[in-house]
């Protein structure tokens, strides 16, 4: 039994360190949505069931749902200034 | 440089700081005396079969009743922050057309949507029976309508029906407190109605009301946040 | 005996949990990840369902089924947003 | 007690093709591959491990009936949803010594016509 | 010894996202790295909670009221740590909208380049 409890913290501090680590935000989103998961099974086994499913749907959906909604709107606004400052360029050169 | 090796102090600092409770932590034998207190006379006192949402929603009421006021200030804040829609069509103009779902994906979350609301129902009205409660009951509901601008991301929902429904379920779970206040022993003490036999879903005095209003509470202000996160268009 | 195949069996769910979790992180591309994460909830979907065998508590189950619904709105998600559609 | 040695070899099975399903994570050459791999097989697999461990405990088979329900709507539909965003932004199967044949695009375009 | 594996486990965790706070430039990052220190507190609470071979204290058939004494895990860190995991949620979510005003702002993710903030 002991043996579950220690690869389920490894995975889950590999997870951390990686989500930290990773260039790619989405990624890093999704890794630690990892974490909160393997997190929830570490709850359940330490007998705390209330805890695991609220670790279960906050921490590994919701959270990553809302991660991602903020940075959807964060890309798409990346875009539009990418956008406006190509016109902006141009028009300054046919002045 | 001089940069990291001040992190590198904060982080040993803190490992000092948090190595005292691994130190002195062994498995306990038994529970402490207010545990043992709430263990033994949770269930006979309250009727609850589930312990947890005796502590949460009788015993330690008040950490509740704090813990949904500040979820009520944190969602205050994202709406003032970014609820307002944005002033001047010359950012929207150059938004790509976004893509819409694909008919599976409708049909599907047709098919889920209420699913989703069922079942969140029976996790906040299973709560002092099963694992769960108010607050992930309310999570799943909050999912119900996340599904929704999935497959559609203009829906607009109406705020006055959220806010309504969030103003009217706080004010109520208050209202049951100062009841049990009145006819029972204490502040959200639930024992004002009867206490049933262990195990059935109409047992525990007013707990499952309680929790019932905690959870329309909580996944009207998840939708609220949610609902100011996303994109506008 | 019965016991024993189930802990076998249980082991073996572990050990896939184990391998998915490899390609989460070692995965080169986001679209991998992804993939690796929906087979990941299915697997501890499997996971918690064993657990409550083990511990020997029905009640268990309602976590897994708070879980089955939850996991597949992460994996939506993000291919949402991979296709521009949130 | 028969019941339960039968739940445990049908739950060892459906382990096997979990297992099955996480090697195809790690083996198969690209994501379409790896997506067919783990979504079928850890489908069949987690079915066949509800019904092993509903077999043991006669208590649990509604909540289980309640999950596989849950797992046959989901697990289809967020596998689809993934395969269509990768389709969309451009990524193409690898498809060794065949033509490439794209229906969706097909469709689309046919749509875009009407 | 499970108490001290998920106190260890936790302090790590936390020293983890701690480190990260400190050394990432990305605004997203950090608060993800936020999330990851609650989860880690998260579990030191629900370790100190642990007893020896105990189960969830919830009454049913497996767990009838006259076992419950001695065999049943503290409930009163599983109820904090269950109104902090929804507290977490909400806070996330009011860094993420300041994440998104800082960006309509000053144009960047990289709190580098927000000169305002630094003394």
């Amino acid at each position: 039994m002991i043996v579950v409890y220690i690869l389920l913290g490894l995975m889950m501090l590999i997870a951390a360190v990686a989500a930290i680590q990773m260039r790619n935000i989405v990624s890093a989103i999704i890794t630690a949505g990892v974490v909160s998961l393997i997190g929830s099974i570490l709850f359940l086994l330490a007998g705390a069931p209330d805890v695991a499913m609220t670790e279960a749907a906050i921490g590994s959906a919701l959270t990553t749902v809302i991660f991602l909604f903020a940075w959807s709107r964060i890309t798409e606004q990346m875009k539009t200034d990418k956008k406006s400052s190509e016109h902006d360029s141009e028009g300054g050169s046919n002045d | 440089m001089i940069k990291r090796i001040i992190i590198i102090i904060t982080l040993i600092g803190l490992s000092f700081v948090l190595l005292p409770l691994f130190l002195n932590m062994e498995d306990a034998e038994r529970l402490s005396e207010l545990s043992q207190t709430y263990v033994t006379e949770g269930a006979e006192e309250l009727g609850t079969a589930n312990l947890v949402t005796a502590v949460v929603v009788s015993y330690r009421g008040l950490d509740t009743l704090g813990e949904v006021a500040v979820l009520f200030a944190a969602t205050a804040g994202v709406t003032l922050l970014l609820g307002t829609k944005k002033k001047g069509g010359s950012v929207t103009d150059l938004l790509e057309e976004r893509r819409g779902g694909s008919e599976l994906l409708n049909t599907g979350a047709a098919l889920l949507f209420p699913v989703l609301l069922l079942f969140g129902a029976y996790i906040f009205v299973h709560g002092h029976l099963t694992p769960g409660g108010g607050f992930q009951g309310g999570v799943v509901i909050a999912s119900a309508f996340v599904l929704l601008l999935f497959i559609e991301s203009d829906r607009e929902f109406s705020h006055s029906v959220l806010h309504s429904l969030e103003a009217l379920s706080g004010a109520a779970y208050v209202l049951i407190g100062l009841i049990g206040l009145w006819f029972a022993a204490g502040f959200l003490d639930p024992r004002f109605l009867p206490s049933g036999e262990i195990g059935r879903l109409l047992s525990a005095g007013a707990i499952p009301l309680i929790y019932s209003l905690i959870g329309i509470k909580v996944g009207s202000e998840l939708i609220g946040v949610v609902d100011s996160l996303r994109r506008r268009s | 005996m019965a016991d024993f195949i189930y802990s076998i069996a249980g082991s073996i769910a572990l050990l896939a949990f184990v391998i998915s979790f490899y390609r989460i992180i070692a995965g080169p591309e986001l679209a991998d990840r992804v993939v690796a994460l929906d087979t990941m909830t299915i697997l501890s979907l499997s996971g918690i369902v064993f657990l409550t065998h083990l511990l020997g508590r029905m009640i268990y189950i309602d976590i897994a089924l708070v879980y089955g619904l939850m996991s597949f709105l992460g994996v939506i998600a993000v291919a949402r947003y991979i296709e521009r559609g949130l | 007690m028969v019941l339960e040695i039968l739940g445990a070899l049908i739950a060892l099975i459906g382990s096997l093709f979990l297992l099955l399903a996480s090697i195809g994570i790690i083996r198969m050459p690209d994501t379409y591959n790896r997506m067919q791999a783990g979504t079928k097989a850890s489908t069949l697999g987690s079915l066949l491990f509800f019904l092993g461990i509903g077999l043991g405990h006669s208590g649990l088979w509604g909540k289980l009936l309640v999950l596989s329900l849950f797992v046959l709507i989901t697990n289809p539909l967020s596998s689809h949803v993934l395969a269509r965003a990768l389709h969309f932004i451009g990524k193409s199967p690898l498809l060794v010594g065949y033509d490439s044949r794209d229906d969706l695009a097909d469709d689309m375009n046919q749509m875009e016509e009407l | 010894m499970i108490t001290q594996l998920l106190i260890i486990l936790g302090a790590a965790l936390i020293l983890v996202g701690f480190w990260g706070v400190l050394t990432r430039k990305h605004i997203v990052k950090i608060i993800i790295s936020f999330s990851i220190l609650d989860t880690g507190i998260h579990l030191i609470m629900v370790g100190i909670g642990y007893i020896k071979d105990g189960s969830a204290p919830i009454i049913d058939q497996e767990m009838p009221v006259s076992r419950l004494a001695g065999n049943v895990v503290d409930p009163i860190p599983s109820a904090l740590v269950l109104t902090a995991i929804v507290i977490g949620v909400a806070v996330t979510a009011l860094m993420l909208s300041y994440a998104v005003q800082l960006y309509t702002f000053y144009k960047t993710v990289s709190i580098e380049q927000i000169k305002e903030l630094k003394w």
